[in-house]
């Protein structure tokens, strides 16, 4: 299997254009996925140009590729993209809709908890909504208040989504292909700030399974677990405390829901301090959920008390440094880190 | 319409009555758990709407469902085992009234979410489109959900990519308690939908063939790649809102004059020519609904409920 | 000061009528609050009747003695309303909006979470949103997946609300008159299956401080957090091992948001056993939470892992007996605490 | 209109495009954090709107908002400052620009999530309508914004409670780089918000007079509490979607030719006597308005950052 560099923005947009080579049945909706039409630049039509491509480029390519009827431009309108979607998903289509910024969720929540992720369970198993919902999450971009949250740990909170938040390139392509494939409704989480960095990723399709933690580095003194961008947070304060020969291990969930217990546990029991690193909320986020399964869970193996890093109980502001300090980053995990060390 | 295709629609319409009527008996015994919404006085809209589809097209509907799953073909006994919350139910127990789906027929589901359906709709309707089936897909929404942002959404949506849906607007003149002279600002909803850039049509919804009419323009134009249409159709509803409303927003006397002189299945039968279908053929055709529906209520009692295991199961595919 | 025994369903009505015939600015905005309008009846109108009062009937009798300037029945048209009462709350009015079932937040989220939580943030502290949205939580109705919901813990993660969740109708009359008092937005739960629950209730108005639990039963051996309508079974559990000699604390945080954490940190010190029951959810809900605030804060004194009990991760299923064994009851707390005292 | 208030309104027009203009090349220094959105094209819908109004009435914005907080009296150096992210900012830096909001001026915010304005205009005329102040709300929403469902529920809404607002709708021809006549389903904006039952016009959103003269009937009306009313202008912006869009959606030809026959400003000169404001005087208020963002721009550039502790301030009022 050959591999090349490629930036998480390509891994993403490789794992839609293959899924969809793959599957006739795939299809994207969502604002501004290609871009011009009804534009008044003839040229774009003529040769195939995106005006966007997605609002920051992640799906340029895929209409000039696929064309109209799977690669769906919509309206500003929400509500209809994520019903569709799931109407869709119900009745013989595998639609990946984005949501552009995950924010956006609130104009449109309904369809996607109360409808598509509930299908199968009311109507007593014979239901299947197979439908992805991608959208952009983080902070990090002065994007303010209502573009850069990262409400995962509310779609994980459903019975019936399934939630994916790759830290890496590698991941997005793998994860991706994955949920395009999965039968129930995804949530996909794609970290902002991660779009440019770069991984080996290989060319061919390949799939990773959701529920499946990934320990980006093996350590026995303390376990960090830690999610999407957060993980390279993690391994950056991992490295500065290596020199000093402090063993780090850092567990990347992958997937929220379903959510690898076995793989966390097993960490935390094996090292008995445990930092968790959350980006989503300070109250009831999913650091909460995973210092609660470890709590009850891992207790006896526990030397001390969990550490939680989380952005404080605020919204995201716009000031750069503000936002700066409202983002856990490795000097808070280090700080964690060495306070779980010296206890 | 042959007689066949006559006897048809109105055996539809009558189990929606039967259906509806007898729920309404047996809820009064408080073996029925949850929330019950009846649909009688409206069982020309669903049937007249139904009958132009089969069972690839599909429909989405409301929390007042059950007169869209018979025309749309869901097992009756199934129906109401589903109502009890038994294990033979549709949904095995685990929906009730508000969620009766069968997707083996094209039936997308009740829903409990008021403007919930106009979205999956046009799903349905994408994928009809993107399959290149001919499938089309149908909504039912009421007065007071046509005032949703979901349904407004899904009308542009429809529109701009030319999908194949009817919009059918249920205005049974009532959201809850509220009239729809209050609720829907212009009081015209056809109108409205116009506006969003579709033929749209209002017709008398007590009238099986005004309805089935106006679906059959609407289901054609669809099917030949014209896109969606609206019918704002007009009927009343018999019940309360739900089991349960003392309806206090009308009169004893003004519900019973509604159910003397806007009978849609009365209506029907005075419509249809004694020649081509007798007095006594409907009348047999209500006494089959009857008993149809007198086993359903049997056997739905009878049956088990679901066991504790299956709490856990269905919620994933695969998880 | 006279009290007399009322409903939880009365209480809500009296908070509502005493706040509003002491501030002309709170308006109540929602669906039938009155009803009948357009109706056919002319009678209601003439002699003041309301045709719903609320749908289950709670706001019976504001139409008619405050008028519908006051009391607004509008359209099915949650985001309209939502919005309009936090555009509303800007501007000089302070309204409760009511959105029936909780469950229907997702079609209106957007105008709680993105606009009323975060305006006196975004704006650097220059603006005041003073709303409660009121809307029934909880199983045990039958009402289905779509209506038996309890999102407070999504409510809880956004900073900028508060939220409610009283567990008696005392706590509920006090408790919603400072909710229209706060300057905050607040969401405030009512569990249906609490409506028709009776306590000694004040005449006066009077009102209970957000974020002050209560003890609701004092004990020695074991700490039951508990919520809303699971206040009621963790009393009823502990009613039932009193008669075996076992003592225990049962903690009503009443408000999820803010939350007493030292009164939650003291009683699990005191006892060092606890058990943390929540209706919300079996992923990222308030349960984990409050397991999280224990397993950091209060860790040495722990004497075995907290126990949480929650609902099983599905959607609220209809058939009784399941819903039943959904919602978790008086015997699986009652469970909960034993196996902690045999720790 | 008299020399003061053509001079004033002109002032107005003019500090929205030089700060934008300014803002534009301020961008390209990387020196502005987040997204930024500029309003040059349409100055003549903010001022011809707001013009009707006094510090007493509301405004509810988009994330193209600096148009409307000029055109509504907030503080330019205020604003300047808060793009910047400053201290000083009108939001202490907290918000930045999709956020900038002066509360004291009836400014109710920027908005980053589209269709997020009428739901909040529509209340802020309910507060006018029950405290009887007289008061007036206007909601400024883009064509695409008016295809979301919260655009649809406040217009009916309005309708309904005979709120006194005014629907904007600005119609610059695109939703980020898709063009109206694509996600309009009917290109007729005003047209469907009739069909909601208010009254609805379509106005040159490059023609202040226009603007103007269409908003004062409206907010006319809405004052004397004949309900709200729809206006959609017309108009065009003459940078991309963003600052970085490359506009592959329009040629550069095009835009240059928009920026030479549609401007606002050259329009607005174009319709005043020349005896009445002299070119001289409009070139003055220009040059005021470039020193006026000049000084805004260096003042914000020396300006603190907020200090780390405002972090945690102004989440709640209490807590
Ligand atoms: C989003 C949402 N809002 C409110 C409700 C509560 N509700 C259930 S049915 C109903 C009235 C619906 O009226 P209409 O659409 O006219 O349908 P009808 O009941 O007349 O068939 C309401 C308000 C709901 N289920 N969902
Ligand atoms: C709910 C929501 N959906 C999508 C976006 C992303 N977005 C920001 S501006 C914009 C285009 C808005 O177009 P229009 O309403 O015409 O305003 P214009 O930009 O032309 O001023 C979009 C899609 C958003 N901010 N909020
Ligand atoms: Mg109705
Ligand atoms: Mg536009």
């Amino acid at each position: 299997m050959t591999t090349s560099k490629k930036t998480y923005r390509e891994a993403v947009k490789e794992a839609l254009a293959q899924e969809m080579a793959r599957d006739e049945t795939v299809v994207q909706i969502g604002e501004d996925l290609r871009g011009g039409q009804a534009g008044t630049n003839p040229k774009l039509e003529e040769e195939k140009i995106e005006a966007f491509g997605g609002v920051l480029g992640v799906t340029k390519g895929l209409w000039s590729e696929f064309g109209s009827e799977r690669v769906i431009d919509t309206p500003i309108t929400e509500s209809a993209i994520i019903g569709m979607a799931a109407g869709a998903a119900l009745t013989g289509l595998r639609p990946v809709a984005e949501l552009m910024f995950m924010d956006f969720f609130g104009v449109c929540y309904d369809a996607l908890y109360n409808q598509a992720a509930k299908f199968r369970y009311m109507f007593g198993g014979k239901a299947r909504t197979p439908m992805v919902v991608r959208g952009m999450i983080g902070a990090g971009f002065s994007a303010a208040a209502q573009h850069s949250q990262s409400p995962y740990h509310v779609f994980a909170s459903v019975p019936g989504l399934k939630v994916v938040a790759p830290s890496n390139a590698h991941d997005a392509k793998g994860l991706l292909i994955q949920a395009i494939r999965e039968d129930d409704p995804v949530v996909f989480c794609e970290h902002k700030t991660l779009y440019d960095t770069k991984a080996e990723v290989p060319d061919e399709p390949y799939s990773i399974p959701l529920g499946v933690a990934n320990y980006t580095r093996q350590g026995t003194d303390v376990t960090v677990i830690a999610l999407s961008a957060m993980v390279g947070a993690a391994n950056d304060a991992a490295d500065r405390l290596a020199a000093e020969g402090i063993s780090v291990e850092v567990v990347d969930p992958r997937t929220v829901s379903p959510l690898d217990e076995e793989g966390i546990l097993e960490s935390a029991a094996a090292t008995g301090r445990v930092v968790v690193v959350d980006e989503s909320a300070a109250r009831c986020g999913f650091g909460h959920d995973v210092v609660s399964l470890i709590a009850t869970r891992a207790f006896d193996s526990l030397r001390a008390p969990v550490e939680l890093v989380t952005p404080p109980h605020t919204p995201v502001p716009f000031s750069p440094k503000l936002e700066k300090a409202w983002l856990p980053d490795s000097a808070r995990i280090e700080a964690a880190i060495r306070k779980l060390v010296a206890s | 319409m042959d007689k066949r295709a006559l006897l048809g629609a109105y055996r539809k319409m009558s189990r929606i009555r039967a259906f509806e009527d007898r729920l309404h008996e047996e809820n009064a015994t408080g073996d029925i758990p949850g929330f019950i919404h009846l649909y009688s006085g409206q069982e020309a809209i669903a049937v007249g709407v139904c009958e132009n589809l089969d069972d690839t097209d599909h429909i989405g509907s409301t929390h007042r469902g059950h007169g869209h799953c018979i025309a749309k073909g869901c097992d009756v006994h199934g129906m109401m085992a589903e109502i009890f919350g038994k294990l033979d139910g549709l949904c095995h127990g685990k929906g009730g009234s508000m969620h009766i789906a069968d997707l083996s027929v094209g039936m997308l589901g009740a829903n409990a979410i008021v403007g919930g359906a106009p979205p999956l709709a046009i799903g349905a309707a994408l994928s009809a489109k993107t399959l290149r089936n001919g499938g089309v897909a149908a909504s039912f929404t009421g007065d007071g959900g046509s005032n949703q942002g979901t349904a407004f959404e899904a009308m542009n949506m429809a529109v701009v990519l030319q999908l194949p849906v009817v919009f059918v607007v249920e205005n049974n003149g009532y959201g809850e308690a509220t009239g729809t002279d209050y609720a829907v600002g212009t009081s015209d909803i056809a109108g409205r939908a116009a506006a969003f850039g579709m033929p749209a049509v209002k017709v008398d919804g007590t009238d099986f063939f005004a309805v089935h009419e106006a679906a059959r323009e609407a289901v054609e134009r669809a099917r030949a790649g014209g896109g969606p249409t609206t019918i704002e159709a007009s009927a009343n509803r018999f019940y309360g809102h739900f089991e349960g409303d003392a309806q206090l927003y009308r009169t004893p006397e003004q519900v019973a004059e509604l159910r003397a002189t806007q009978d849609p299945l009365q209506i029907f039968r005075g419509k249809v020519d004694r020649r081509k279908v007798t007095a006594r053929e409907f009348d047999e055709v209500d006494e089959e609904s009857r008993a149809l529906v007198d086993d359903a209520v049997a056997k739905a009692r009878a049956a088990e409920y679901p066991p504790i295991e299956h709490l856990l199961t269905d919620v994933y595919v695969s998880f």
